[in-house]
């Protein structure tokens, strides 16, 4: 049962963690850059899930907290899809070096 | 009587003035209201005298205590003493002195006098707080009206004069703030507070003075043109309005002066002994060198600005020097020189609306067209110089003999250097006065012109009477103020007796 | 029982949420609606919703903690409701010619609803939805020009940031269940230890606070989101969203991250003199006034952050203080700044020259309300700055105090520069001509500009508030 | 019947008339002389009231006269001990001196009458003389030494008024700023001279102040003579600073630069203030602290040695001169020479002759140097020239000019039976017993004096027969008045048993004139006319070959020494250019440049940074992400304690 120590998921979470990073980082497609964001909240809930079973497993708080997450991450994604769109609209491209004209 | 009123008459007037319709009741409405503040300062010095008389002792008279931010204990703690009657007679004398010369405003009349009376009203109660953060509120107050005077009425380069006033006072407030801090935290334990008479006894620990006075010095200081931050004066005076470089020099450079005194060298006397040798070190400079620095001067209100620096440095000598005579003398010389420079500028304010210059080398021979702006101008200057019979002479002569007393020779010496500055003031302004009064007319243009209107002769005539009843009779306006320099002495005194 | 109690203690959640559906009602309902008629329905209705947060303020607690209300949480709502009005009532100009207007106050009710949730966590869960609740439909907002590029580069910008502040935030609360089992926010003091783990988990919660009131160097979506999205959200976004976020920052740090605060006093202190440096810099050379504002309101924080340092009582009551504050003066600027935006299009400093001329009295509310932002008297900036500061003093750390007067200065400058283009400056081209506003504008800017000046002067207000505010 | 009141009214008659004129001169047009005279003449009744109940009735004691002190109320209180009484001091000197000032005042006045007729501000002018008379008249009657110092200043600037009363004329502004500027420096020296005494005395009152100077057993004195400074005790530095002042006033080497230019002023402003009021006041001041100055051999060698320095200095330079009114000066600080130079040998010699002659010395001059520039003013009024090279053979013109103008020149020579015969046969005599070199050359420069004189008044009134067309005669008869009856008292003054009045004690001085220790002065007198007529009676080239002759010396002499050139370097040339400008120009782009370099840097460092807001949205998630690791890093490494 207990094969799977906590320190490799929490490793696990960590890399997952860490390629989100990367991509949110390198990628110039908006999309990807959404879905690695996701990467990273993913990483998070992989920790709820994980020290709620292996350490408090009498308690239902990191499930819990992990559904409330995948529900937000749906409905950003949703918000951030429709603002990639419009900006679409606006921009004909969807790299993000485009959308810099903020700036200063 | 009750304090408050002084800071109340300006703010009604403000009101008033807000609601006003057109500029001939908004001048009106300001010259009554500066009147009545006039006849109020009158009032406080017959009450105060009265209140003396009878036997009244105490450090402050008139006290009343509101509170206002109790958690904080910030009250609104208001009492005035012989150096602050003093300081509020000189306040309603200029500001009815401004009122007057700016009666031919006709750009934004409204917002003018409001923002002028406004002015006032931050001074009456800068000089009858004696709770640290009332008094730190109206020190910032007149930075507004200040600001907008220089930049929407003033001339030259004014916004970046307008800009660097600004800065450098808030500068100046950011450093008493930073001191205030100190010394509300730090003084005697737990029982924070702000209130002067309580935190005079002493009560800041000597660690805490030494750490705290420069900023709080320094601070005050710049208001008061301390050496080397006095650059904004110059700029800032000369291209001011009129009524606003006679309120800038007049009063507002005086906030600092007292500020250095009742804040920084009342509350933390052993501070003051320690850092006295500075403090005189820089004064003497400022004395000095500002003197020298005016007499290059080609323009009438830097002469005027520089020449400010100078005599400013006498006020803070005399409180560097720490006696009861020198202190006594840096009040008067604050309220000598708070008249005479006004009178000062509003007599070159009057000369520059005529002739549209105030290149000294551009004007010459004022003295037969414009027989009243050229006499209030000489005398403006005989002042200056330190005339027996006017003012200065009287308040400059307390610095020095209080000074004096000093035995050190490096004091002493300091003293000198100080005496020998009126050399130098005479050599300006007689260079003043010779090229721009005096001498052939040098623009035919000049013929025509008219000499002073009611309302300016009213204004030069105020002045003068401020200056000449100092002048001829200093006796009161010392008896006045040297018990106030006395109680703040003793406690530098009575430091350096239990070291 | 626990039916009236929740009626009582929610009050003005569900106060608001019946004002969210009345506007879907409608929206779902008619299909002719005049823009005019949902401004005045609406303002009238926020108006309400202002007025009936102080009806019988009540302490308590419901769902098993998860949400908590009391005097203070009531204010601070008010107080965001109070923000929430004046900007609908100066966005009244840009608005009655858009065309999602009913769309705009669902999405700006339900953020204030999330911020609520926020302000009323007793959990990190209930914190979080609250905190997603008032991000995700700001970042649609900020896209609410629609048609304009900078709007949808802003939206973007700030969804993705959010997004990933928000991912970090839950990284953190995750690494706090995992070291002490519980996120209810009573349970969590007894809890921390201050190992590494809660460390590095104390420093991503305080970087997702960080994000939402902007502090540097978690700030860079700030200025670009205010510049970019339409004037009134950017005000909403400085003014209300920042405001929740500092009240619940004070919650988190005084009550349950108290037995780390010598790790977050650290923290604070970094991120205090950053965020005053480098907003003040950035702020200095400005040319846009939005972005100005926006720089200026980056500075504001690091204010804000000193005076939280100070770990007192007086520290709490005076950051709500200044909150309070802040909110009617940076609406007073944020609010000109708008109906110039609106009606004339213009943005820049320059604009500005010789704007008095033409518009005396927006021309009054910007500068007070610059002077107040400045902390110069007597508008009621001087009293919540001093206040803060002097609470900052109180921990006896005078290099962040001299730090803070010093940035003051800074500050000053550029709020002066702007001043000085209405004021002194003439015109070097056509002036933005004397606007024509319609009376909700009017009165919001009124109120901003009497609470702006008259404030201060109220020690009572301040007084009530430090005796309700969280003691350390 | 000397009564407080009226040695009160002495000083506050003219004031009154100074205000009256001051502030309605106007309304009375050309009637404000007439009130300036009516004025002036009610002052000099009373003064005269004063000073002969002085003299006659309540001054002395047994016979010795006594100071007395009236009307003190404290103006200034500096501290309870130092505080400035304003009173009045009558003594001897006070009391002599105010019947001279308001005398020849008054005779100025009348003078003016005429002399300043149509002129436009003439309420000015009579207002100005007011104010002049009521600060000299207050500063000899002064009991503080701080209230002489402020009529000192007060005097000071109503000579600055008077002299650039002309003031379309930038060289009469120039005059008056230089006058005003010269005595200002001399009187810093009084003023920390003041300081430095009173600190001591621990009073500012004369009587006082000497008193207890002068106790050598009391603490006072002990404390002033211990105390030093670069090895010079203080009292001699209070001493000799106070004697700058006077000096600076009194126009002493090397501080007379002034004087000459002076004469830019109307002509009887300078027969008032530079000849018999303002320029003795110096020595009065010494007088006044006498005392304490016999009590100190250094500061008595100062005084002397400038008087010495300045009577044969000035005497040169005179014989040189063509304006006549700087001639006039320069004899006129020759003069003041003398009585410095005996005053300064006051404390030795029988009872204090020298004191006695100097004073004596100041009395008779003051009649007859007013009458030479009365006289002058005549002259200039009906010529419009100051220049004697337009004057010659005037005699025929204004006879009475020319009588009084040769008896004041006689006088002045020491001519006997003339005033001036007398009083500087004493001061020679003072000389001669105290050394025979400063005889010998006091001798001499008494023969250049008759030789300047006598220049002057040969080539004015004779030398060449003059043509005068269309002039307007000698003048009004309120000109002539005051020249007859200074005159007069030219001639009579000397007769004054001076002594008897004025000693250094108290007590009355005999004084007696030796007949055959006159012998030499008189002839050496009598020579220096006889060269003078021999040079300039008549048209001659007898005046350019000597000046050839002498050559450099010459030159130097016409060039006054070159000192005004000297004042000018130092001022213009240092003071200017090596303080003042660097001052300004340190300040206008070094203090102020550092206050805008703290902008500009805080504005360059914005512009270098703004590259971070780069707008790209992955740097920013970068930065923020660094935060957090940085952040975390330093806290784990400070506060982590335990592991997890």
């Amino acid at each position: 049962m207990n094969a799977v120590p906590l320190t490799h998921i929490i490793l696990l979470s960590t890399a997952l963690f860490f390629t989100g990073m990367y991509g949110l980082l390198t990628r110039r497609n908006m999309i990807t850059m959404l879905m690695s964001v996701e990467l990273i909240l993913n990483s998070v809930n992989i920790n709820f899930v994980a020290f709620n079973k292996y350490l408090y497993p009498k308690q239902l708080e990191g499930v819990f907290f992990t559904v409330f997450i995948i529900a937000i991450a749906a409905a950003e994604a949703a918000v951030a899809i429709a603002i990639i769109i419009n900006l679409y609209r606006t921009h004909q491209s969807i790299d993000v070096e485009d959308a810099s004209e903020l700036k200063y | 009587m009750n304090l408050s009123l002084l800071v109340i008459l300006p703010l009604i007037t403000t009101l008033l003035v807000l609601l006003a319709r057109g500029g001939g009741q908004v001048k009106a409405i300001a010259l009554t209201g500066a009147t009545l503040q006039l006849l109020l300062a009158l009032f406080l010095l017959y009450a105060f005298g009265k209140e003396r008389s009878a036997g009244d002792h105490s450090a402050m008279l008139f006290q009343a205590n509101y509170s206002w931010f109790a958690p904080l204990h910030i009250y609104f703690h208001t009492g005035v003493d012989g150096i602050s009657v003093a300081m509020i007679l000189l306040t309603a004398f200029v500001v009815l002195a401004g009122v007057l010369v700016s009666w031919d405003t006709s750009f934004q009349t409204k917002e003018f006098f409001f923002l002028l009376v406004f002015l006032s009203a931050g001074a009456y109660g800068f000089f009858i707080s004696l709770d640290l953060f009332t008094l730190f509120f109206f020190l910032e107050v007149a930075v507004i009206p200040k600001f907008l005077l220089i930049g929407i009425w003033g001339s030259g380069k004014k916004e970046y004069s307008a800009m660097k006033l600004a800065l450098m006072l808030m500068a100046g407030s950011a450093l008493v703030f930073t001191g205030l801090a100190g010394i509300y935290f730090k003084a005697g334990g737990s029982a924070h507070s702000f209130d002067m008479m309580q935190l005079a006894g002493g009560l800041i620990p000597v660690k805490v003075q030494l750490f705290f006075f420069p900023f709080v010095f320094i601070g005050f200081g710049i208001f008061t043109a301390l050496f080397p931050f006095h650059t904004w004066v110059p700029d800032g005076h000369s291209s001011a309005p009129t009524a606003a470089s006679m309120f800038l020099a007049g009063i507002s450079m005086k906030l600092g002066g007292y500020g250095c005194l009742r804040v920084a060298t009342f509350l933390m006397p052993d501070a003051a002994q320690h850092y006295a040798p500075w403090i005189i070190a820089l004064s003497t400079i400022a004395i000095i060198y500002g003197a020298f620095a005016t007499m290059m001067q080609t323009d009438l209100k830097y002469i005027n600005a520089y020449s400010s620096v100078s005599h400013c440095g006498f006020v803070l000598l005399g409180i560097g020097m720490l006696t009861r005579t020198s202190v006594t003398g840096a009040v008067m010389q604050m309220v000598s020189h708070g008249l005479m420079t006004a009178l000062f500028f509003a007599a070159i304010g009057m000369l520059y609306s005529r002739t549209h210059t105030r290149m000294v080398a551009q004007l010459g021979g004022l003295l037969k067209i414009m027989p009243f702006i050229s006499t209030i101008f000489i005398l403006a200057g005989l002042c200056s110089l330190g005339l027996p019979g006017l003012s200065g002479f009287a308040a400059e002569m307390t610095v020095f003999a209080g000074a004096w007393q000093q035995p050190s020779t490096a004091y002493r010496f300091a003293t000198i250097l100080a005496c020998a500055s009126i050399v130098v003031t005479a050599v300006y302004i007689l260079r003043a006065t010779g090229q721009s009064v005096l001498g052939p007319v040098t623009d035919s243009h000049y013929e025509q012109l008219p000499d002073a209107k009611w309302n300016e002769k009213l204004a030069g005539i105020l002045l003068m009477a401020g200056i000449l009843a100092i002048g001829l009779a200093p006796f009161w306006l010392q008896q006045l103020v040297s018990p106030g320099a006395e109680q703040i002495i003793q406690q530098a005194v009575k430091s350096v007796t239990i070291k | 029982m626990m039916g009236t109690q929740f009626f009582w203690l929610a009050k003005q959640e569900l106060v608001l949420a019946l004002v969210i559906f009345l506007l879907l009602i409608i929206k779902t309902g008619s299909r002719t609606y005049s823009n005019t008629s949902v401004l005045n329905l609406v303002n009238a209705l926020l108006l309400v919703n202002f007025l009936a947060g102080f009806i019988a303020p009540a302490d308590g607690i419901l769902f098993n903690e998860m949400f908590h209300t009391n005097t203070l949480v009531t204010i601070e709502k008010n107080i965001l409701n109070l923000g929430t009005l004046i900007v609908s009532m100066q966005g009244y100009e840009w608005l009655k010619t858009h065309k999602h207007v009913i769309e705009f106050y669902v999405l700006l009710l339900s953020t204030l609803m999330g911020m609520f949730f926020m302000i009323s966590a007793g959990h990190l869960l209930m914190f979080y939805l609250g905190l997603e609740l008032a991000s995700i439909p700001l970042a649609a907002l900020a896209n609410f020009d629609l048609a304009k590029r900078q709007s949808s580069e802003a939206a973007f910008k700030y969804i993705i940031s959010s997004a990933f502040s928000s991912g970090l935030l839950l990284f953190g609360i995750s690494l706090l269940f995992g070291t002490t089992g519980s996120l209810l926010f009573s349970d969590l003091p007894a809890l921390l230890t201050g190992g590494p783990l809660q460390i590095f988990a104390l420093v991503l919660l305080i970087a997702g606070f960080a994000f939402k009131i902007s502090a540097v160097p978690f700030h860079w979506w700030t200025a670009d989101v205010y510049e970019g999205a339409p004037v009134t959200v950017s005000a909403y976004l400085s003014v209300v969203s920042k405001g929740a976020a500092v009240f619940v920052f004070v919650y988190f740090l005084y009550l349950v991250a108290k037995p780390m605060a010598a790790a977050w006093y650290t923290i604070l202190f970094i991120l205090g003199v950053l965020t005053m440096l480098i907003g003040n810099l950035f702020a200095v050379r400005q040319q846009s006034v939005k972005r100005l504002l926006a720089f200026s309101s980056i500075a504001q924080a690091g204010f804000i952050l000193v005076g939280i340092s100070g770990s007192s009582q007086a520290g709490s009551a005076s950051v709500v203080y200044f909150i309070l504050i802040y909110v009617l003066s940076n609406l007073g600027a944020f609010g000109v700044a708008s109906v110039v935006s609106a009606l004339s299009g213009k943005e820049s400093i320059n604009d500005y020259k010789g704007f008095y001329r033409t518009n005396p009295f927006l021309s009054w509310v910007m500068a007070i309300a610059l002077f107040s932002l400045a902390g110069i008297p007597p508008a009621a900036g001087f009293f919540g700055k001093f206040f803060l500061l002097f609470a900052g003093a109180g921990k006896g750390n005078y290099a962040l105090v001299i730090i803070a007067a010093l940035n003051m200065v800074i500050a000053f400058y550029y709020y002066l520069r702007l001043v000085r283009a209405m004021f002194f400056d003439r015109a070097d081209q056509e002036p933005i001509p004397s606007l024509d506003l319609n009376w909700y504008p009017k009165i919001g800017l009124g109120i901003c500009l009497v609470g702006t000046l008259l404030l201060g002067f109220f020690g009572h207000v301040y007084e009530h508030i430090y005796s309700i505010s969280i003691p350390f | 019947m000397p009564h407080p009141l009226h040695t009160a009214l002495v000083v506050l008659l003219p004031l009154a008339g100074f205000v009256l004129l001051g502030l309605f001169g106007k309304r009375f047009g050309s009637k404000a002389g007439l009130v300036g005279v009516l004025v002036l003449a009610l002052t000099t009744i009373f003064a005269s009231m004063t000073a002969g109940g002085y003299f006659f009735s309540n001054g002395t004691v047994s016979g010795v006269f006594r100071p007395l002190k009236d009307l003190s109320f404290t103006w200034l209180a500096f501290s309870p001990n130092i505080k400035i009484e304003i009173g009045t001091l009558l003594d001897p000197i006070s009391a002599m001196m105010i019947v001279v000032v308001s005398f020849v005042s008054l005779m100025v006045h009348l003078f003016s009458l005429g002399y300043m007729k149509g002129e436009e501000r003439l309420h000015a002018y009579y207002a100005y003389l007011s104010l002049f008379t009521f600060s000299m008249l207050g500063l000899v009657l002064s009991s503080n030494i701080f209230q002489i110092y402020m009529f000192w200043e007060l005097v000071g600037v109503s000579s600055y008024l008077l002299i650039g009363f002309y003031f379309q004329k930038p060289s009469a502004v120039a005059a008056a700023k230089k006058a005003f500027i010269v005595t200002r420096f001399a009187d810093l020296g009084f003023l920390i001279g003041i300081l430095v005494l009173s600190y001591y005395a621990e009073t500012l009152d004369f009587g006082t102040l000497i008193q207890r100077l002068t106790d050598t057993q009391s603490s006072y004195s002990v404390g002033i003579t211990a105390g030093s400074f670069m090895g010079i005790s203080a009292l001699t530095w209070g001493l000799v600073l106070v004697f700058a002042g006077g000096a600076g006033k009194s126009a002493m080497f090397p501080l007379h630069i002034w004087l000459p230019d002076a004469m830019e002023g109307p002509t009887p402003v300078s027969a008032l203030i530079h000849a018999a009021t303002m320029v003795v006041a110096g020595v009065f001041l010494v007088a006044r602290l006498f005392p304490l100055y016999a009590f100190n051999e250094v500061a008595l060698k100062v005084v002397t040695m400038t008087g010495l320095i300045s009577a044969m200095f000035a005497a040169v330079i005179a014989c040189t001169q063509t304006d006549i009114k700087r001639v006039l000066a320069y004899s006129t600080m020759s003069q003041i020479g003398y009585m410095m130079f005996a005053l300064g040998l006051g404390a030795k010699g029988e009872y204090g002759l020298g004191y006695t002659a100097s004073l004596f010395h100041l009395f008779t001059h003051a009649f007859f140097k007013s009458l030479l520039f009365l006289g002058a003013g005549a002259i200039i009024h009906l010529v419009h020239s100051n220049d004697m090279k337009d004057m010659g053979g005037l005699r025929k013109f204004m006879p009475i000019t020319h009588i009084s103008f040769l008896v004041a020149c006689l006088a002045i020579a020491g001519i006997p039976p003339f005033a001036g015969f007398f009083s500087k046969e004493e001061i020679l005599s003072t000389a001669y017993h105290d050394s025979f070199i400063f005889y010998l050359l006091l001798l001499l420069t008494s023969g250049l004096t008759a030789f300047y004189m006598f220049r002057l008044y040969f080539s004015i009134f004779w030398r060449r027969e003059a043509h005068l067309h269309g002039h307007h005669g000698e003048g009004t008869m309120t000109m002539k008045l005051p020249l007859i009856v200074l005159m007069l008292c030219a001639v009579l003054a000397g007769f004054v048993p001076f002594g008897h009045f004025v000693s250094y004690n108290g007590q009355p001085l005999e004084m007696h004139v030796d007949l055959l220790f006159s012998i030499a002065p008189v002839l050496i007198a009598l020579a220096g006319i006889g060269l003078a007529g021999w040079l300039y009676k008549s048209e001659n080239d007898r005046p350019h070959s000597l000046a050839t002759a002498m050559g450099g010396f010459y030159q130097a002499a016409y060039r006054k020494f070159y000192i005004d050139e000297l004042y000018l370097f130092v001022t213009k040339k240092i003071l200017f250019n090596l303080v003042g400008r660097p001052a300004a120009w340190i300040d206008r782009h070094i203090v102020n440049g550092a206050m805008n370099g703290l902008a500009s840097v805080t504005g360059s460092i914005s512009s270098a940074i703004k590259g971070l807001q780069s707008g790209k949205l992955q740097q920013y998630i970068l930065y923020f992400f660094a935060g957090i690791a940085l952040l975390t890093l330093l806290l784990i490494y400070r506060f982590a304690s335990m592991p997890v």
